[in-house]
């Protein structure tokens, strides 16, 4: 039994919810192992168990055959070879790569740290993986794929045999997860076995050997390579996927978003672009290239925001605030759900107030009547569960709180404009599809509608031009049946 | 300013600034560590009681020592409180702070039957000033040193920042704050000692708010170290400017001198030294 | 009001602290100096209360007065309001305040309320005196604590005395503070009189409270002179403390329970100058010899003139 | 656990404290309390000195609470309280022959802008060049104390006094009578703001900026909240709820503004906000706790040393703070 990590009957519970529920698995070396499963499943349960972030209620994590005598740690788990990179990065990003990568193991010289041996063996360590870094460059400056690659570079460094992945995909583009998925495959080919969590089906597809379908804490399903994504997609939600949303191409002209030499900071500009009432852009890029920039100024929260934006004839501040452009007609799914998609503390019915509150307190006193009937129908029409206007929305999983943020942000009476950024992101292929649909819904019903994903699928499947951001600007718009993975990567990478 | 007036004005920046130095620096590693610095106040207090007491008892060096024990003990009751006890740190501090000024008051009575003051204790004579200020200074740089060129410091860093990663890599956050906390503790205490022995005493209330404006030089100083004992020297500065115009200046314009320091704080935190940002996870539990 | 407690030959006196309280070797030692020696010579009865802030004052001494207490004493001017207003409502119960304060179109106190008044000024001028004869460099200080009124009195008196015997000698005036911790505040006291030594003062008069302490260590590690104040502050600095403007509290407040013991009590303003003996400069065996030759003959001169009313001192600084 | 039993807990632990502090000095913890209570609650007087003492507590408490709601702690209650009752010292005094109905909300307005004035410096320091609110407060107390003795001794004070010149008989509260005791109407005012407060934040679009600002500020600004309007009117109005002090102590009380009258409620005031979890409608019982042991301690102060109820104080917040603390596990 070399080589593998095992997962033996493990059950996990959260106060009332059950994470896991008698889990038997097998990682060996070797192997690419994908892990899928709607939001809540257990997937990221799972694998902190076996990284000892977490203790099994039932059952154990045993490296090689061998069951740990002592508690389950992550020390234990790292010198047994485990290396877990969470979905959100563990990076401190105002230190530089190699400080973050030998902390807790800190290599020292006399009472200091000897951080240039360390430099030196990551340099090495990254050329055998095929990549370059600079491993004294601050963390904060540095791109999503490059942090990811950060990540790995960590455990690796601390010698892991078995590299567990928390949707490592969630947050790159399509340019930078086919070299992803080439290193993983090069490591598995060096005897490292791998376990990547996803819920992006094309994914798997193309790196797995072996997946693993979870549902409610438990197994539902182990598939093998040659694998199809249809087969896939329904082990993932237990019927038949929906085929994605039809928007219908716009007929009018005019009264739609205009943007004019717009310009925020060094980061976007200038940029011009047009959208018609009905008409959804789709936004390409990779991460940093003013897609943050160009979304925060349309929704009016860039204060050092310069250029003229007017939407159905009507001149929009990109430094005017939220409220005003609310008023205007402008609703916003943020990027970053966490923290300015939500308030964590809040609960449900409170997130979905926030950006309705001056239309729902007209005199100034919250109408809450008329709040809860609002939230009640929309828990109902985007199918929220639990259906509790009243739970905390930390308390949901990450697709349900998006469920919710949708809801609000089409519910803007008068809506003209909808700014989805990301929309789906760590989102499961149930919640992926309602959140689609309630994006077409809208375009159908006249709003132009800014779409910035990362999932080409996503993109094309919604979208019906696309533009490419590289270095602030626009640098290549289609008509979405153009958009072929070729043009889209050549703009991308700024090789027009 | 003659020569003679300048010293005498160095020298008086070196007292003044001592206790603001330490309990600075102190404060900058708990903040770096993730842990809120507001029981500075009751730490100088504690250390300044506790360096009387150890001072009338066996001379200054053990009041020295009995100060920065007292303080590490206000700092272990703190950290013991939000470390371990996961209470917000701003609501210990208060509560530390207010549990000081009682205390010693209580404490003061119990051993020289006085809620106002010691009697005289054998302190450290005036030409300490330059050494201790200079030792506060070289503390300063040891502990910049310590943040950034060593394991301690970089795992201090880590869990003031992003706590979860550090535990994600076996590193035990809660006893790292403790020990900085502690530590930080001991500094403010040896700070508040200094107060004891350099006025051969201790009186009610003898912090008398240096705590808070320590904290305001960790902030003014960034969260480094050295910055912060600059910033710390130059409230000690406009300090010493004040008692030394106090001098030569008089009538209504008194009042506005013995402002100087705090208008020179507005001043700067008016944009002058820029925003500055505080450790991520400073005042969040893990 | 009526008092629960059984009623006994003895008298009862209740005393209320000042800030700063029980222990400051001054003002309110002082007074306790004075009520321990009623205690123990007349057998009073005696209790005594440390307020906290502001309003506790008044709370205390109707606490006092309510608890069949003879006599209540306040320690410090800022009892003058509150002290009157509860005269007021206890018509049965002496009171007497020490430094009580009467301000310009002020009604007299009620026939049961003492005010003990003390021309600091007096007091302060002979000390003054003293320091302009003492000084070798032409350069005097003075220390307050908190900028009041009653601390600018001594200020007031003690430039007029140095001017009085020096009048080329130059006068620093300092203050520790506009709040009440300026009376408590022993290192900014330490710095000012370094301060003031550093340019060239040789002899500092401190009217500060506990903030005096500092004053001394400065003195101590100058082995330059400092004037104590409010009782006689010799052991604060043996080396170095030319004589202290002592303000007899423990007598006014002894004579006053002794008046109340044997039923010679009046109400009304009671004032101690030089000439009443209440307020003085000391010249012992300790301090003679920081004293230059003929300074003592020379203080006791103008000493006398006070007390003849041949000199006035003014209570507010020129 | 609920926060009813979580102040229950608070409070037994302090008690215990002080039980062990009480026999260590040799008196009985049960003839202490019994002392304590009856001084306080056990008749008119002190029950009087009590609701006195609760007033100030209860509106800086407010004050505290209403920007910590908003994710800022205002440490300047000193300052802002001792402005806000210079100025209805001063526009009191001026008041003389003004009906009450016009000279009473002269002076509390007066107060009010005072102490907001005093919180302005901080606020603009804050949105406009991102100061900490904590020092900035804190820094402004020191330079309130200043002004105020400059201003007192350029003629604001009665000659050779540290007071004003009497308020007018139509600016005073009139008192509550309770057995000669110092507590007035203004009590109810307290009160009434207490009800305010809670309304507003709980039901108000104002109150939910509030709220939402402090729970997360990214959020709330995507979300329409304006955050330096917000934030700098947050500070405003807590200058100047902290500014209505000299209501219980000038107006009421006093008469007159007397130099550091009404000093120490604000920095209690942040206790008290703690302790009532920054909840107005909880702010009022937590303020007649610390009032009661404020009072009380003068009481006791024959048996033990009064300062025992300053550590009993801090007790009673740390383990509050304990109390609230996330337990072991649970979300973040
Ligand atoms: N620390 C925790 N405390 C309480 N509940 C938790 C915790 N971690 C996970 N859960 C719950 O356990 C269940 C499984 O969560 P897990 O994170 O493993 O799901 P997942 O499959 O990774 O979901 P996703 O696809 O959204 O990442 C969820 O219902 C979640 O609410
Ligand atoms: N500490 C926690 N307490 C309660 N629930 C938790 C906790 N941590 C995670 N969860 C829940 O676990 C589930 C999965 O969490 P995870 O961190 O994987 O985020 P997610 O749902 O995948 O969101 P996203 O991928 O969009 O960031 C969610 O339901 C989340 O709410
Ligand atoms: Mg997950
Ligand atoms: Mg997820």
């Amino acid at each position: 039994m070399s080589g593998t990590l095992q997962w033996r009957s493990v059950g996990k519970t959260y106060g009332s919810v059950v994470a896991c529920r008698n889990v038997d698995l097998v990682l060996s070396a070797g192997e690419v192992h994908a892990l899928v499963g709607e939001n809540g499943a257990g997937k990221s349960t799972l694998l902190s168990l076996a990284g000892g972030e977490a203790s099994p209620d039932t059952g154990a994590v045993s490296v090689d055959g061998d069951e740990a005598s002592g508690p389950w740690t992550p020390t234990v788990a790292m010198a047994n070879g485990i290396g877990l990179v969470h979905q959100h990065f563990m990076l401190i990003p105002p230190m530089s790569v190699v400080e973050n990568v030998v902390l807790g193991r800190e290599p020292r010289k006399g009472l200091g740290l000897d951080l240039e041996k360390a430099a030196g063996e990551l340099t090495a360590l990254a050329a055998r993986v095929g990549w370059t870094v600079d491993p004294w460059a601050k963390v904060s400056s540095l791109s999503v794929g490059q942090q990811q690659r950060v990540e790995i570079l960590k455990v690796l460094w601390r010698g892991a045999r078995f590299l567990l992945l928390d949707e490592p995909t969630a947050v790159l583009t399509p340019s930078e997860v086919g070299p992803l998925f080439e290193v993983l495959r090069r490591l598995a080919a060096e005897g490292v076995a791998v376990a990547i969590v996803t819920h992006k089906v094309d994914e798997v597809v193309h790196v797995a050997d072996r997946v693993t379908v979870m549902r409610h804490g438990e197994v539902v399903a182990r598939l093998e390579a040659p694998l199809t994504a249809a087969e896939i997609a329904r082990a993932i939600v237990g019927r038949e996927p929906l085929p994605p949303p039809q928007v219908p191409r716009p007929q009018g002209q005019g009264g739609g978003l205009v943007v004019r030499g717009l310009r925020v900071g060094r980061a976007l500009g200038p940029v011009d672009l047009a959208i018609a009432p009905g008409e959804v852009l789709g936004i390409a890029g990779v991460l940093g290239n003013g897609q943050t920039e160009l979304v925060l100024a349309l929704a009016g929260l860039a204060p050092d925001a310069l250029g003229e934006v007017t939407l159905g004839e009507r001149p929009l501040d990109p430094r005017g605030g939220a409220a005003a452009a609310a008023r205007a007609g402008v609703s916003h799914i943020a990027e970053d759900r966490l923290e300015r998609g939500v308030v964590r503390e809040f609960s449900v019915a409170d997130n979905y107030l926030l950006g309705h509150q001056r239309r729902l307190a007209p005199s100034g006193w919250l109408d809450f009547g008329a709040l809860d009937a609002e939230v009640s129908a929309a828990l109902e029409a985007y199918d929220v569960r639990p259906r509790d206007a009243s739970a905390p929305i930390r308390s949901l999983s990450g697709g349900t709180q998006q469920k919710v943020v949708v809801a609000r942000e089409l519910s803007r009476p008068g809506l003209r404009l909808l700014i989805a950024a990301q929309p789906t992101r760590g989102v499961d292929v149930g919640a992926m599809e309602r959140i689609h649909e309630a994006i077409a819904a809208a375009a159908s019903r006249g709003a132009a509608v800014v779409l910035v994903t990362s999932d080409l699928h996503e993109l094309r499947a919604l979208s019906h031009r696309v533009a490419v951001m590289y270095a602030g600007r626009i640098v290549d718009t289609m008509d979405v049946s153009d958009a072929s993975d070729l043009r889209l990567g050549a703009a991308m990478t700024g090789a027009r | 300013m003659t020569t003679a007036l300048l010293v005498a004005f160095v020298l008086a920046v070196f007292r003044i600034s001592v206790p603001y130095v330490l309990a600075a620096v102190g404060g900058t590693l708990s903040e770096r560590a993730g842990v809120v610095a507001l029981g500075l106040e009751g730490m100088l207090l504690t250390g300044a009681f506790c360096a009387a007491v150890g001072a009338e008892a066996g001379g200054p060096a053990v009041g020295a020592l009995a100060g920065a024990m007292g303080g590490a003990g206000v700092g272990v009751i703190l950290a013991a409180c939000v470390v371990y006890g996961r209470a917000d740190g701003v609501v210990v501090g208060v509560a530390i702070n207010l549990i000081a000024l009682g205390g010693t008051r209580v404490a003061m009575q119990y051993v020289w039957q006085s809620a106002s003051s010691s009697p005289t204790i054998p302190g450290l004579s005036g030409g300490w000033a330059g050494a201790a200020g200079l030792a506060a200074l070289a503390v300063s740089g040891v502990a910049a040193a310590a943040l950034t060129r060593t394991a301690w410091g970089l795992r201090v860093r880590a869990v003031g920042e992003h706590p979860a990663a550090a535990t994600s890599l076996g590193i035990d956050v809660a006893q790292l704050r403790f020990g900085a906390v502690a530590l930080s503790g001991a500094l403010a205490g040896l700070g508040g000692a200094w107060l004891a022995l350099d006025n051969h005493g201790f009186v009610d209330r003898m912090s008398g708010g240096r705590g808070y404006i320590a904290l305001a030089a960790v902030i003014m100083g960034r969260w480094h170290p050295g910055f912060a004992a600059l910033a710390a020297v130059c409230f000690a500065a406009t300090e010493a400017a004040q008692l030394q115009l106090q001098a030569v200046v008089s009538g209504g314009a008194r009042e506005f001198i013995q402002m100087l320091p705090y208008l020179l704080t507005l001043v700067a935190l008016a944009g002058v030294l820029g925003r500055s940002r505080p450790p991520a996870a400073l005042g969040r539990n893990v | 009001r009526p008092s629960a407690e059984v009623a006994s030959d003895r008298v009862r006196v209740g005393l209320v602290f000042d800030v700063g309280g029980l222990g400051d070797k001054s003002f309110n030692d002082a007074a306790h100096i004075g009520l321990v020696r009623a205690e123990e010579t007349l057998d009073a009865q005696i209790s005594t209360v440390e307020p906290g802030d502001g309003s506790d004052r008044e709370s205390a001494l109707r606490q006092l007065a309510a608890a069949g207490n003879d006599l209540v004493i306040g320690v410090g001017f800022i009892f003058t309001d509150d002290i009157r207003r509860i005269a007021g409502e206890f018509p049965d119960v002496k009171f007497a305040c020490v430094d009580f304060s009467v301000g310009p179109g002020d009604p007299p106190p009620p026939p049961n309320l003492l005010g003990l008044r003390f021309r600091e000024e007096e007091g302060s001028f002979l000390v003054g005196a003293a320091a302009g004869l003492a000084s070798k460099t032409g350069k005097v200080g003075f220390i307050g604590g908190m900028m009041i009124p009653l601390i600018q009195k001594f200020e007031a008196g003690y430039v007029d005395g140095v001017r009085a015997v020096c009048p080329t000698c130059e006068v620093s005036i300092a203050y520790a503070g506009t709040e009440p911790k300026a009376f408590a505040d022993p290192t900014t006291g330490k710095e000012l009189a370094l301060a003031q030594y550093g340019r060239g003062a040789d002899v500092i008069f401190h009217a500060s409270g506990k903030t005096g302490a500092g004053v001394f260590v400065a003195a101590r590690e100058k082995g330059k002179m400092a004037i104590g104040v409010d009782a006689d502050q010799f052991h604060e600095a043996p080396c170095c403390v030319l004589t202290s403007m002592v303000k007899d509290v423990d007598v006014a407040v002894y004579d006053t329970v002794l008046a109340v013991a044997t039923d010679k009590f009046k109400g009304g303003l009671s004032e101690f100058g030089v000439k009443e003996g209440g307020v003085r400069y000391v010249f012992d065996d300790r301090n003679a010899a920081m004293w230059p030759d003929g300074a003592r003959e020379r203080v006791e001169a103008l000493s006398a003139e006070i007390a003849a009313g041949l000199r006035t001192v003014p209570t507010v600084p020129q | 656990m609920s926060a009813i039993e979580r102040a229950i807990l608070a409070l037994l632990a302090a008690m215990a404290t002080a039980s062990l502090l009480f026999l260590f000095w040799g008196a009985s913890p049960v003839e202490v309390y019994g002392l304590l209570l009856a001084r306080t609650w056990g008749d008119a007087y002190g029950f009087g000195q009590v609701l006195f003492k609760a007033t100030p507590l209860a509106l800086t408490g407010l004050a505290v609470s209403l920007a910590w709601r908003g994710g800022l702690l205002n440490v300047g209650g000193e300052g802002q309280l001792a402005a806000g009752s210079l100025a209805m010292g001063l526009v009191g005094a001026a008041m003389t022959g003004v009906p009450a109905l016009v000279a009473l909300p002269l002076a509390l307005g007066a107060g009010m802008v005072a102490g907001g004035v005093v919180a302005a410096i901080p606020a603009v320091l804050k949105v406009r060049a991102g100061a900490h609110e904590v020092i900035s407060t804190i820094m402004m107390n020191f330079v309130v104390v200043g002004c105020i003795g400059f201003i007192g001794r350029q003629g604001a004070y009665v000659e050779a006094t540290v007071h004003t010149a009497p308020i007018a008989p139509s600016a005073a509260i009139p008192s509550l009578g309770i057995a000669g005791s110092a507590a007035s109407w203004a009590v109810a005012l307290a009160v009434c703001a207490a009800v305010a407060l809670h309304v507003v934040l709980a039901r108000s679009r104002v109150g939910f900026d509030v709220r939402a600002l402090g729970a997360q500020a990214a959020a709330a600004e995507a979300g329409g909240v304006a955050v330096a309007r917000t934030t700098a009117g947050l500070l405003l109005a807590s200058g100047a709820m902290a500014g209505l002090v000299g209501a219980s102590t000038v107006l009421g009380y006093k008469g007159y503004f007397e130099d550091g009258l009404g000093s120490g409620s604000g920095f209690m005031g942040i206790a008290v906000a703690l302790l009532a979890g920054g909840r107005p409608l909880a702010v009022l019982p937590a303020a007649l706790f610390f009032a009661t042991l404020s009072h009380g301690a003068l009481a006791i102060s024959t048996l033990v040393p009064r300062e025992i109820v300053d550590v009993v104080m801090g007790v009673v917040i740390l383990a509050v703070g304990l109390s609230l603390a996330p337990r072991q596990g649970a979300a973040r």
